[in-house]
């Protein structure tokens, strides 16, 4: 357990968190301002995936495939919202559920049928496949930088964008009572419009940004999608800023927990059940942290409103 | 009055002949076709009807009607579909499934039903051994021989230390326990990560620090896809020998490509292995589904051909199970991998190789043949099956 | 004076930077009904919250029956014998108005722990629950939802809650909150009635309501008892006058 | 349905009131039909039905009575399967030991979980309820002697006296489904009883709930356990029909299964979760062997259920029935 694999595992650590930033932004937006539960959102991160590397098969460039990748996700975003998800916005949470459910099945299955059940893959950029030596040592791929780098940059543009800009304040004041934002004149249905269409986009990137590393198959977003709710209902439903740090905090955790529980317990047991005892309580860890921060904190670290 | 007589006796054999001809030999097929998995699943049921279709859609003789159902990767799901196939399609044979928890699932409802269960894929320890079953037959491995193959080779390399990882459930572990049967050197880790595990960073940061000889791992379908493409990334494909079984396959290369190039894996099979049947199995797999076969769809149509084989024995009657056992025993077909005999547990006894991923001139990828490892190669759990 | 029911002992509680219940001490005597009024924002439903266990208090003693009940939470304070009725309606919308008063009855008397036995047709539960709305004038009304009643059926339905726990102090908060002039001179009927009967805590928007009702009357401000005496000492008091009543009794 | 006593039930019972009498007639005779067809299979699908059914029986007490929307149901089926299985590879295969075992373990769970769950609300309570549920999914999964991620196969299914009356199909269908009609009638007791009202009283207004005095949480955690155990009967049936035990059980996706047969059903009606189960498990068993791609058509099914059956079947057959907007 060196210094330098701490470190490496640290960065790793942030990537996923990053990652899972990417994805849960979204999510607690939706949720946050327009109190609705999307389970669909991870099926629109898988989208993301499989549009980028259809574009990519058509123009063989990275930079294009993204940009339309995400143009595609966004239009496709837009229609589901128009032909369902608009009609559920008043319903309770149960029927969302449900429904939204229903669009997985749908899409999961679509995707197959349309692109096969085979995984596909996305090539790194060329000039970003390398790795660079981060210490003596230790190499460390570019890509990966790349995402904790775009991810963070993301952050920003979201934190300007709820902070500085009209859509944001009304972004804002939605999540936390949406009252008073249609009382305000607002056209409540431009915004949420709006909202959905950028979770949409922030899914869809994170899929794209993630091809190149993780196989693009079928059901990706299932798993992915759960984590989100995790790291949403960790950080507080609809705060931003929670989703943030929830992100970070599940991505450091899941991390380190696979690095390092199997050597935590080797202190204190023999190493054979220590081995097959490790990966379980690592997987386990994060929905122990959920539990624990729900218990102390029944409405997450940063409640934006009594629920 | 005599050609009358004449004619509605040739009539009715007529009719009786079409009656025979019209009874349908009923195949059920268990496989995976939801999820991620349906990829391999979908191979087991191309190669089975490949296998029907060469054949003119009969199998020893008779009128094959093909059942397929999805066991979803839900070992209660498969059980209902394996009763219903038993009990609604009244089938001679099951054929599947690919995962060892659904094969563990099936296996009391179909055997106990009276049907013969054929397993193109997963062969688990405990029906090789003690729990040998009279109605079931393997067409593919026992689930610890390729990762044998895997640990001799590195122990014949003469490598000193390697780094090993599968997936943390019973299969994983029966593979690293098949690794180092054979490999004798140091372990520079053991580790098992959680079952569809995706992002690899942390382990391959452990390994980076460990600077191995090689690696070995046992991660199937998206896991091994993933898990190759970050090892490539990570820089370590030029440092680190690449040793696996079940990662690097016709099912996972189309996504992994030109990342995998020179991995290898351990299998009995691959699709450069050079005999004619196999050349016109490969040819006519490419042509019919535009991808290469990979070991799942190659021992499915294995499994066919035992049918087909066994059937022409026993003249197409499959109610003297007795005599169908026996006809199965002697594999009365010529096995797609060549040498094949069945060893007392219905398990294959057969030849295992060490295989490489290599670029096609297509451009497409496939694994080829680098090195036999084993002859005539039977599992040891053999010993504890009380069938003689 | 007997021991008070109820005796606030400078209670304080503040959300962020604003004080909103600045050291209040306050009793009420057995059979009293004692009615706090003030302007909007004087921290009126914040202390009642307070007193019947919604909030807790940032310093100071809530003495209920001579038992200390500042750290306990409101089922206990109810099971005590404090009932409330709240300024905005809160009652079971899908239960019907008999039920709503069953609930309340059960909570007093014997077991809810019982898993068998239909608890709409026991009469123990019903007819006490029947009279509480035949109290409050509501027996006609008794099978209709919750939800369907009028408002000021609604306000009748909250009070026969209280009620039906036979409690030794009523909270008030508000009670002709929004009832229409006749709904509300009900009301004041019905409350007359019971004035004597139970200790009340009355807080009241409607002036003429307060000074018919009540035996003493406090004056909140800012948090802060302004004012406290029989209702002819505090309609003359000056600076009640000048802070608060002034504009409303001309 | 809100009774009172002082309506004397003067209006003829409508149609959907014999509804439960109706489901349990045709499962009760439905061993009849299947004999004439492929019996086995047929009095399988249907037992896997009826064992769903308890589960999403529990479910929807809990959910359709209660509020509390548990996400990590399918945790108590597999607790259930699992005390089956781990006793049985004991040698314990006693229904007289067993199915208390089931019980009590599957009680133990929902005491400790529910303590700690209750105290969120909505939505957190969803995602702290799949917490545990994934808690035990992956204990599950590293039970390394019980044949882990792979489950384990029982050798016989649950005996009684040294007798095995389950072995016969038949016998097993019946005895599964008297076991759905005691649950179904202990959970519409319950909801009728003072506690249930009590508990349906917390779901419409916790606040009101305590201030007339009620300790709403300790209701909420006794209905919780009363599901979890319900749910543990089921896993210790499940464990039987199958004849093998796995953790694939207790997924998440099998708990959103669970609330997705409620729903389907007719959420807060109890009988509607038999109706929602049987939909669901009889669509996936159909549609599947209509085509492996049966999720194309069964995902656009939910959403038009949403969108334009609000309250799953029976709120359907409510509204052909013409008994709209009512209560």
């Amino acid at each position: 357990m060196s210094l330098s694999l701490l470190f490496v595992q640290t960065l790793n650590g942030l990537q996923f968190g990053v990652l899972l930033f990417l994805i849960a932004a979204g999510l607690t937006l939706v949720f946050g301002v327009m109190d609705f539960i999307n389970l669909a959102h991870g099926v629109q991160y898988m989208l993301g995936a499989y549009l980028a590397v259809m574009f990519y098969a058509l123009t063989g460039n990275f930079l294009v495939a993204l940009v339309l990748a995400l143009a595609a996700a966004l239009v496709f975003g837009l229609l589901l919202e128009f032909v369902v998800f608009r009609h559920l916005y008043e319903r309770d949470h149960l029927e969302q559920v449900i429904a939204t459910f229903g669009i997985i099945m749908f899409l999961n299955q679509g995707v197959k049928v349309v692109w096969g059940a085979a995984p596909l893959s996305l090539p790194i950029p060329e000039m970003l496949s390398g790795t660079i030596v981060l210490m003596p040592g230790i190499l460390y791929p570019v890509w990966r930088l790349v995402i904790i780098g775009s991810g963070l940059g993301v952050g920003l543009i979201l934190y300007l964008l709820v902070t500085q800009t009209r859509v944001g304040m009304l972004v804002r004041a939605g999540a936390t009572n949406a009252r008073i934002v249609s009382a305000l004149g607002v056209d409540i249905r431009r915004l949420f419009m709006i909202v959905f269409g950028f979770g949409t986009m922030l899914a869809a990137f994170a899929g794209v940004m993630i091809a190149p590393i993780l196989s693009v198959e079928p059901g990706m977003g299932d798993g992915v999608l759960i984590l989100a709710f995790v790291v949403i209902v960790i950080g507080g439903i609809g705060s931003m800023r929670g989703a943030f740090i929830a992100a970070l905090l599940i991505g450091l955790v899941d991390t380190l927990g696979r690095s390092f529980a199997i050597d935590i317990l080797r202190l204190v047991m023999p190493p054979s059940p220590a081995r097959t005892v490790g990966p379980a309580i690592a997987s386990m860890l994060i929905y122990v942290l959920m539990a624990l921060v729900l218990y102390f904190r029944p409405a997450g670290l940063f409640p934006v409103r009594g629920r | 009055m005599v050609k009358v007589l004449m004619t509605s006796v040739a009539a009715v054999a007529l009719l009786i002949g079409q009656a025979q001809a019209q009874e349908k030999l009923k195949i059920g097929v268990v496989t995976t076709l939801s999820g991620p998995a349906a990829v391999l699943g979908q191979q087991l049921r191309n190669g089975l009807q490949l296998a029907i279709k060469n054949s003119d859609g009969k199998l020893g003789g008779r009128e094959v009607q093909l059942i397929v159902e999805d066991d979803e990767l839900k070992p209660d799901v498969a059980v209902s579909k394996a009763k219903a196939l038993i009990d609604r399609d009244k089938v001679d044979f099951v054929v599947g499934p690919i995962f060892s928890n659904i094969l563990v699932a099936i296996m009391k409802p179909v055997t106990d039903g009276g049907a013969i269960l054929i397993s193109p894929n997963a062969g688990t320890s405990n029906f090789a051994g003690k729990d040998c079953n009279a109605n079931f037959f393997v067409t593919s491995y026992q689930n610890d021989q390729n990762h044998e193959v895997m640990g001799k080779y590195a122990q014949d390399a003469g490598m000193k230390k390697v780094f090993i990882m599968a997936p943390n459930y019973p299969a994983g572990k029966d593979s690293l326990a098949g690794f180092k049967r054979f490999f004798k050197g140091e372990l520079a880790d053991e580790v098992y990560v959680p079952l569809g595990q995706l992002d690899y960073s942390a382990e391959l940061s452990k390994i980076a620090a460990a600077s191995p000889d090689a690696v070995f791992v046992f991660l199937p379908g998206g896991m091994g896809v993933n898990f190759v493409k970050q090892f490539r990334q990570a820089g370590l494909a030029d440092k680190v020998k690449f040793l696996s079984a079940f990662t690097v396959d016709e099912s996972t290369l189309p996504a992994q490509k030109e990342a995998a190039l020179g991995f290898f894996g351990g299998a009995n099979w691959a699709p450069n292995l050079d005999n004619p049947q196999n050349k016109k199995f490969v040819a006519d797999y490419e042509k019919e589904y535009n991808a290469v076969p990979a070991t799942y769809a190659f021992q499915s149509y294995d499994a066919a051909l035992l049918i087909d084989g066994a059937l022409k024995a026993t003249k197409g009657n499959t109610a003297d199970k007795d005599a169908l056992r026996a006809a199965m025993m002697k594999a009365p077909f010529t096995s797609l991998r060549g040498a094949f005999k069945f060893n007392t547990n219905h398990y294959p006894i057969q030849d295992f190789y060490q295989v490489k991923v290599a670029a096609r001139a297509d451009g497409k990828f496939q694994t080829e043949i680098d090195k036999k490892v084993f002859a005539n190669y039977a599992d040891p759990y053999a010993k504890d099956c009380p069938m003689k | 004076m007997a021991d008070p029911v109820l005796q606030l002992t400078n209670l304080r509680k503040s959300f962020g930077g604003l004080v909103v219940t600045d050291g209040v001490t306050l009793d009420i005597g057995a059979g009293e009904l004692h009615a706090v009024i003030g302007p909007n924002g004087a921290g009126k439903t914040t202390l009642i919250n307070q007193i019947s266990g919604l909030l807790a208090p940032d310093d100071g003693a809530i003495v209920f029956n001579g038992t200390n009940v500042t750290a306990l939470p409101s089922n206990k304070r109810a099971e005590l014998g404090l009932a409330r009725s709240f300024q905005i309606t809160s009652v079971l919308p899908k239960f019907s108005a008999l039920e709503n008063v069953a609930l309340a009855v059960q909570a007093r008397s014997g077991s809810s722990y019982k898993f068998a036995g239909a608890a709409a047709r026991e009469a123990e539960l019903n007819d006490p629950a029947f009279a509480a709305l035949e109290e409050v004038g509501l027996s006609t009304r008794a099978d209709v939802l919750a939800a369907h009643l009028s408002h000021g059926e609604k306000r009748a339905l909250e009070l026969a809650i209280a009620l039906a726990m036979q409690p030794k102090l009523l909270l008030l908060d508000e009670p002709m909150a929004g009832t229409g002039h006749e709904e509300g001179a009900r009301l004041v009927g019905v409350l007359q009635r019971l004035k004597g009967r139970f200790s009340m805590l009355l807080v009241e928007h409607d002036m003429n309501a307060v000074f018919a009702l009540a035996d003493r009357i406090s004056v909140l401000t800012y948090g802060r008892i302004l004012a406290s005496g029989a209702p002819a000492a505090v309609r003359a008091d000056p600076a009640v006058v000048t802070a608060y009543l002034g504009d409303e009794l001309e | 349905m809100t009774d009172t006593t002082l309506i004397a039930p003067q209006r003829k019972p409508h149609a959907l009131e014999l509804a439960p009498v109706f489901i349990f007639l045709v499962l009760a005779l439905a061993p009849v039909a299947a004999a004439f067809g492929p019996e086995t299979y047929l009095l399988g699908l249907f037992t896997r039905v009826m064992v769903f059914a308890i589960a999403a029986l529990a479910l929807d007490f809990i959910c359709g009575y209660g509020g509390l929307v548990s996400f990590g149901h399918a945790a108590f089926v597999g607790i259930g399967a699992y005390s089956v299985g781990i006793l049985s590879a004991h040698g314990v295969t006693d229904i007289l030991i067993s199915l208390p075992v089931a019980l009590a373990a599957s009680a133990i769970f929902a005491y400790l979980t529910g303590t700690v769950c209750l105290r969120t609300k909505s939505v957190y309570f969803i995602m702290i309820t799949l917490a545990f549920g994934q808690m035990v999914y992956f204990v599950a999964g590293s039970l390394a002697p019980y044949g882990g991620d792979d489950g384990m196969t029982l050798q016989v299914r649950s005996t009684l006296l040294g007798f095995q009356p389950f072995k016969n199909d038949r016998v097993f269908y019946y005895a599964v489904l008297l076991f759905l009609l005691a649950a179904y009638l202990a959970c519409r007791a319950i909801v009728a009883s003072r506690f249930g009202r009590v508990f349906r009283g917390a779901k419409e207004n916790p606040v009101r709930m305590a201030t007339i005095g009620y300790d709403v949480f300790k209701y909420q955690r006794i209905a919780y356990v009363i599901a979890g155990m319900i749910g543990g009967l089921a896993g210790f049936l499940l464990a039987n029909v199958v004849e093998f035990v796995s953790p694939a059980y207790m997924s998440w996706q099998r708990s959103g299964e669970l609330i997705i047969m409620v729903l389907f059903g007719g959420i807060g009606t109890l009988y509607g979760a038999i109706v929602g189960a049987a939909a669901f498990l009889l669509l996936e068993d159909g549609l599947g062997s209509i085509t492996e791609n049966w999720k194309l058509i069964f995902g656009p099914m939910l959403v038009l259920i949403v969108l334009f059956a609000r309250g799953g079947v029976v709120g359907l057959i409510e509204r052909l029935t013409g008994r709209a907007g009512r209560g």
